[in-house]
């Protein structure tokens, strides 16, 4: 190991939100390695109290303009089970497809844009147009893609419009939904050509086995319902999230950690992966033995393949959901909702994992608490314990190549630090 | 059976909106605000226009402004328009050079009734940016001076570097046969002439009522009233006074409906109005009172956001 | 020109064939919220409703569109300038009294002086026009205006009897619409129909001017209202809904929209409302409206005193749009009868 | 600007969801478009390198802490021209809503003891802390105002952010007005040039475009009234976005 080495990035490109990442070796010891949230509070929780229940549901989507869909989604959970409003088949169709598009686009994002520039060395996905212009527009096309679908089920991508307590206030075209299911057939090129491209690419090798927290559900890869699973073998409950994750503060961080059996967790597409592998669609199975993920997988770094996967597995689920929904067909559905006193809990898979939103209301409809646990704190304990272990192993090699990996773990985990600063900062010393 | 209306597609000119491609022959600054254009239609038509008509420009991708015809509807070969930098159409038409092109709909509207004025003492009263509009009108009669009583313009500015055609100016104060009063709000240390607004040379010329024709056209709408008023005080009959007015425009053919003052339109009706046609009229004089303080006649900078 | 009787079947036959000939605009009802309805191309006969009671927007946008491109550009030289005129004839179904009125009126007011040549086109591209009559609600006040029974520019004009329509044959064209639809000759019996449809018509319209058009306009033009104008001001949002649902509303606004590459784009007009704040705002900050209630008394002067001076008739066809689109409220009808009370008021005292 | 060398560009952002860059992101083909017009030399959220050498700066996020003006100063400085971009950066948002409470009791709503390590201020938007040349409104950004901004800077045109409501573009759309089902709507009185998209879509305007600039509030607690609200729920639901400057909704009220 290096005698003395001090690694401070500052404010950490191509994330969602403002991070440092501090190392620091001396006398051939690791002293610190952390990632830092340096994004400014946004106070959530103070703003929701005695709002409206609808205006806590638009609130809370704007808690993160990348995955506002699942905010909105857990939002509208949360309060749907506080007033215990039961949904139509269809209401629950329409919100799992237009899911599926914020995953798609929240991958698609990160692994073409974010992400993709470490493997080719590039500063950003700009100077790829003239390297692999095929690939930009790919990305592009995939994006655009999932931006429409969003379009056609909730009005909008960033910041959906369409969806209310109890239903949507609009009703979908079906002719737009079978011009998107068209779409997404052709989609299934453009994911085998992104499992193509990355298939030839080198994921650092780094392993270092942990708890997988997500989501599970009997009949479905879950991403829009199921109960929490630990892959130390444990399910419970959604709402009893709070009697099993124990969020703590730690010494070289002002972040609030998570722990559950382990005294670090890690969500997002790899936990799901390995929880859930079974329940994945074909395609996706078949992407996954292409790019050598397989469950389990302690590689935090496939992460990002591992999110490939699953743009697949939801490119083909929303095809099936499509089918289902246009033999239903779209029905006008009214809304009926009566606010009443209660506490709901409404749990998620967010692309970065799960995602927790909780609400008491009063019976006027008023919020009277409000508590968001969200994906990348959950990560961050795990973050940490991987670059602990991996400073070490890699410490020989010059400081741009330690930097560069560095980067590259904390990308993959995909963190996303507004979602993250609804109530965590850190006081720089 | 027939796909069209015959009656209706019969008076249907389809391209009402339809600008011709005019080329600029030339470009003078003349001053920091105001550029003289020349203009040349390319399909090699004269214009046609009379004294005090407009026309409508296009910069393409910027918009389209009701511009003065300022040149001499005797002049044919081209046409001369002075713009004021005064928001994007006006500012890009600045930013123009010679051989660019725009867009040019019109002639529009009603000029001066310059019938009317034949063997009459003509008044001529400008205020700022209310030279050009006058100026075919002062041409014309130049061009047949015989034909006219006595000519006295009056023109009032900010600021001396803000007086338009100073050339022409020169020009007129030398010849005999014009009376030229020139004045300045806020003089500099060359400045030779007068200090005040326009209505103050005007109160001290003798005229003949009954022989007199005016013609006014001056810049911002609050100094209408004050003209008025002087012309009136001077016996003066409402008849014999002619306002060129401005307000918003966007068809320049009676349609659009932003140039609507009570019950007539500027593009139509106007911009040369006699003025007593415009008395009683509440949204043509009244709208001529000074804005108050609270009425704000200021509004926000555009782009600077709101609170 | 003939009278003849139509059966629902047959209707409905027509319909589908005019849907296979002509892009058909007609009346639809709300996906999510019944009883509401509004004009729009049809893909099949039985997304029509004859029996509507009213629209959001009047038919015009058939042929006055609210957001119309009609110039293509290109800024290089040499400058290439071209009107857009790719679209062709079409037909309008299931138009109201008023609203055929209405369109007679936009007719007049658009080819008067320099005739708007881009509206004229639009209109020949019509092919024929249906109307209908009507079913209305507390809002219209249609017979205060004398445009109940408006015929218009209708080539057929349908009213509802037992046994389907009776169909009054305006026009040749309409004539030929009908082709080889079976026609049935009208009895007694199917007029009296068409009689009682129109009194029961006649006898729900409740809403009224207190006085004639004439008188209105006088009371206008006679103006000291300034009390009643700045009390509607207080309530008024200026927000323009009035004016943008109204079928005889036709001022517009003219603007640029440029593409990417900052040479080529469009020209494109969209309606306007004088209730908007600056309607009347010019470069350099005067607003020549600028006061609420300016803009308030403006609409009303418009509507039943220039414009009914200019063309002897008001514009305004008693449809009631603008009151059910106002979201503050505001009644035309009972504004109007506020005016001529406050008028009648004032006189007495002097 | 001249058009031999492309205009440099760069994105920053302050406290916000960054939803608006997302939105930015998402532009596709015409983010190529873009590119060939302008050099992007700053974006952290999309590339590694970072450039002190930029013409135009987009802004999105509100200001919140002391640091934040600093970092906003300095932009203003660097950039020629500045572009607040969305509701955080034009009208403050929801991060504004706090702006309502003391300070400290935030704080120590949402970090309990800790919350002396925190700085925070009352949220603004760019413009109460720096002169912004252009504005694009909406939560998020709307991208057909954003394209008509970009498009107007390297035209060198003003832009006036659409003075009418929200009513207008519904009508156009020829929606159904939320009021005829029974629902509430602050459309009347929010700035259009979204396209009208949440009543579009069968929702209500939230007023994230913020005020026109003489809303009549008068009327509005007037008819809002009549939906059996108090004034306070009245204030409430202007709130959600309309939070910058403090006292504006209680003034305009007044002077009604
Ligand atoms: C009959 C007539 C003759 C005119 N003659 C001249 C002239 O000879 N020289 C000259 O410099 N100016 C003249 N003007 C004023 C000139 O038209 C405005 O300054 C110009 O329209 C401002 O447009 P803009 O795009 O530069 O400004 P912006 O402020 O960007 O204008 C926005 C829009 O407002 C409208 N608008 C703003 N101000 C006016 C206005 N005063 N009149 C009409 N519409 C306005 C226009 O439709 C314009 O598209 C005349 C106006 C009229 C009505
Ligand atoms: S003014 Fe109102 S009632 Fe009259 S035609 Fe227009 S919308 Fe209908
Ligand atoms: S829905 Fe809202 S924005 Fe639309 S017209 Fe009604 S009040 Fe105005
Ligand atoms: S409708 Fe209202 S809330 Fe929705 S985008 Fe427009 S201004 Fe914002």
């Amino acid at each position: 190991m290096a005698d003395r080495l001090n690694i401070n990035i500052e404010h950490l490109t191509r994330v969602e939100g403002h991070g440092n990442i501090v190392v620091n070796i001396a006398e051939g010891r690791l002293e610190e390695a952390r990632f830092e949230i340096v994004e400014a509070p946004r106070f959530f929780e103070a703003i929701l109290r005695g709002r409206d229940y609808e205006e806590v549901v638009h609130i809370a989507a704007r808690v993160c303009g990348i995955c506002s869909i699942s905010h909105s989604c857990a939002a509208l959970k949360a309060t749907e089970a506080a007033f215990g409003v039961e949904l139509s088949e269809q209401t629950l169709l329409l919100r799992r497809l237009a899911y599926n598009g914020e995953i798609i686009g929240s991958h698609v994002l990160h692994v073409y844009f974010l992400a993709a520039p470490d493997f080719f060395e590039l500063p950003s996905i700009f100077p790829m147009i003239d390297i692999d212009k095929d690939a930009v527009l790919r990305a592009m096309r995939l994006k655009k893609l999932a931006y429409d679908l969003c379009k056609a089920v909730v009005g909008r991508h960033t910041h959906p419009v369409a969806m209310t307590v109890g239903g949507f206030s609009f009703v979908q075209d079906e002719r737009e939904l079978a011009q998107i299911r068209t779409r997404l057939l052709d989609a299934i090129e453009d994911t085998k050509e992104t499992v193509r491209l990355f298939k030839e690419l080198t994921v650092p090798q780094f392993e270092r086995e942990t708890e997988y927290v997500s989501l599970k559900h009997p009949d479905r890869y879950a991403l829009y319902d199921g109960e929490i699973y630990s892959s130390e073998g444990e399910t419970v409950e959604a709402d009893q999230y709070q009697e099993v994750i124990e969020e703590y503060v730690v010494r070289h961080s002002t972040a609030k950690h998570a722990r559950w059996h382990r005294p670090e967790y890690m969500v997002g597409a790899l936990a799901r992966i390995n929880n859930n592998f079974e329940q994945l669609h074909p395609l996706a199975k078949e992407a996954a033995a292409e790019l050598g993920l397989t469950a389990p997988c302690f590689n935090p770094f496939m992460n990002t393949i591992a999110q490939i996967v699953e743009i697949a597995h939801c490119v083909e689920d929303s095809m099936a959901l499509i089918d289902a929904i246009l033999q239903r067909g779209v029905q006008e559905e009214p809304l009926q909702v009566t606010p009443q006193a209660g506490r709901g809990v409404g749990a998620i898979e967010a692309p970065r994992g799960i995602l927790f939103h909780d609400y008491e209301y009063n019976e006027a409809g008023k919020c009277v608490s409000a508590n968001l646990v969200i994906p990348t704190a959950q990560n961050l304990a795990n973050l940490d314990a991987d670059m602990r272990q991996m400073v070490p192993q890699i410490a020989t090699q010059t400081k741009d190549q330690i930097t560069r990996q560095l980067e590259m773990l904390v990308r993959a985990y995909d963190p996303c630090i507004s979602c993250a600063t609804h109530r965590l900062t850190v006081k720089l010393s | 059976m027939s796909e069209s209306d015959p009656q209706l597609s019969a008076s249907a000119n389809v391209e009402t909106y339809q600008p011709t491609i005019a080329h600029i022959t030339r470009a003078d600054e003349l001053t920091s605000t105001e550029m003289l254009l020349e203009l040349q239609l390319d399909d090699g038509q004269v214009l046609g226009h009379a004294a005090g008509q407009f026309v409508q420009v296009s910069v393409f991708g910027v918009g389209e402004a009701p511009i003065s015809v300022c040149s001499s509807p005797t002049q044919t070969g081209s046409f001369e328009l002075c713009v004021r930098a005064a928001g994007n159409v006006t500012n890009a038409l600045h930013r123009l050079e010679v051989g660019d092109w725009v867009g040019i709909r019109g002639p529009y509207g009603h000029g001066f009734p310059v019938e009317e004025m034949v063997r009459k003492d003509i008044l001529i009263v400008a205020g700022g940016i209310g030279l050009p509009p006058l100026r075919p009108l002062i041409n014309l009669v130049l061009e047949n001076r015989e034909q006219y009583g006595r000519l006295i313009i009056v023109y009032g500015a900010r600021l001396p570097k803000e007086l338009l055609f100073k050339d022409e100016l020169d020009s007129w104060a030398d010849r005999g046969d014009v009376e030229l009063y020139v004045i300045v709000e806020q003089p500099d240390d060359d400045w030779p002439g007068p200090v005040g607004v326009v209505t103050v040379p005007l109160r001290d010329i003798d005229i003949e009522p009954a022989q007199t024709v005016v013609a006014a056209a001056v810049g911002p709408p609050v100094m209408y009233r004050f003209v008025a008023f002087e012309l009136l005080g001077k016996n003066i009959a409402a008849e014999n006074i002619y306002f060129s007015l401005e307000r918003r425009m966007k068809c320049g053919v009676g349609k659009c409906g932003h140039c609507q003052l009570n019950n007539l339109y500027v593009c139509v009706d106007g911009p040369v109005f006699c003025y007593s046609d415009l008395q009683g009229l509440d949204e043509a004089v009244e709208a001529w009172a000074p804005p108050t303080a609270e009425a704000g006649g200021e509004r926000q900078e555009p782009g600077k956001g709101h609170g | 020109m003939s009278i003849c009787v139509i059966e629902h079947d047959e209707l409905c036959a027509l319909v589908e064939r005019l849907i296979r000939q002509w892009p058909v605009m007609g009346p639809r009802q709300r996906k999510q919220q019944p009883g509401f309805y509004y004009f729009d191309w049809l893909r099949s006969a039985d997304e029509l409703v004859w029996d509507y009671v009213t629209t959001t927007l009047p038919p015009k946008k058939a042929f006055f569109p609210p957001r119309e491109p009609f110039l293509e550009f290109s800024r290089p030289d040499p400058a290439k300038v071209r009107p857009i005129t790719d679209q062709g004839p079409f037909v309008l179904l299931g138009v109201h009294p008023c609203d055929l009125a209405a369109i007679e009126q936009l007719d007049i007011a658009y080819s008067d002086n320099a005739a708007d040549g881009r509206y004229l086109a639009n209109r020949a591209r019509t092919t024929a026009i249906i109307g209908v009559d009507c079913w209305p609600d507390e809002y219209c006040f249609c017979t205060s205006v004398g445009t109940e029974q408006a015929r218009g520019p209708a080539d057929l004009f349908l009213t509802p009897i037992g046994r389907g329509y009776l169909v009054e044959v305006r026009t040749p064209r309409g004539q030929k619409l009908l082709g080889d639809t079976a026609q049935l000759l009208a009895t007694d019996e199917d007029e009296a129909d068409a009689a009682y449809f129109r009194s029961e018509k006649q006898r729900r319209i409740t809403a009224q001017l207190e006085t004639t058009v004439e008188q209105f306009a006088d009371i206008l033009a006679e103006g000291g209202l300034t009390e009643v104008w700045q009390k509607v001001a207080d309530r008024c949002y200026s927000c323009g809904s009035c004016n943008l649902v109204c079928p005889t509303c036709f001022c517009f606004d003219i603007n640029d929209d440029i593409n990417l590459d900052l040479t080529t784009g469009t020209r494109i007009r969209t309606w306007d409302s004088c209730q908007l704040p600056d309607f009347a705002l010019v470069a350099g900050g005067y607003n020549f409206r600028r006061e609420r209630w300016e803009r308030v008394r403006h609409r009303w002067h418009r509507k039943f005193l220039y414009l009914y001076t200019q063309y002897g008739q008001p514009f305004c066809t008693g449809c009631g749009r603008c009151s059910r689109a106002c979201t503050a409220d505001i009644n035309l009808v009972e504004v109007s009868n506020d005016l001529i009370a406050y008028a009648q008021r004032e006189k007495r005292n002097v | 600007m001249t058009t031999q060398t492309k205009p440099r560009v760069a994105f920053f952002d302050f406290a916000c969801c960054e939803g608006c860059q997302l939105e930015v992101l998402s532009l596709e083909e015409q983010l190529l478009d873009m590119v060939e017009l302008v050099d992007i030399v700053t974006w952290r959220e999309a590339m590694s390198e970072k450039s002190d050498d930029y013409d135009i700066a987009f802004c999105e996020g509100s200001i919140t802490r002391e640091a934040d003006i600093e970092r906003i100063k300095h932009i203003r400085e660097t950039a020629d021209i500045l572009v607040s971009l969305g509701a955080c950066a034009t009208i403050g948002c929801h991060n504004a809503l706090k702006n309502q409470f003391s300070m400290d009791e935030v704080l120590y709503i949402v970090y309990g003891d800790r919350a002396e390590w925190f700085d925070t201020i009352p949220a603004r938007p760019i413009s109460a802390v720096v002169p912004v040349d252009y504005q694009v409104n909406g939560c998020p950004a709307s991208l057909p105002e954003f394209l008509t901004v970009f498009k107007h800077i390297l035209m060198g045109k003003e832009y006036k952010p659409p003075n009418q409501p929200v009513c207008v573009e519904c009508k156009l759309k020829d929606n159904l007005c939320v009021y005829d089902k029974g629902l509430l709507c602050l459309g009347p009185v929010t700035r259009c040039g979204c396209d009208a998209i949440c009543t579009s879509y069968g929702h209500t305007c939230f007023g994230c475009r913020g005020l026109v600039d003489e809303p009549n509030l008068n009327a509005a607690q007037d008819v809002l009234a009549k939906y059996g609200l108090s004034v306070e729920e009245i204030v409430g639901k202007f709130r959600v976005y309309n939070n910058w400057p403090e006292l504006s909704l209680e003034e305009s009220q007044s002077d009604g």
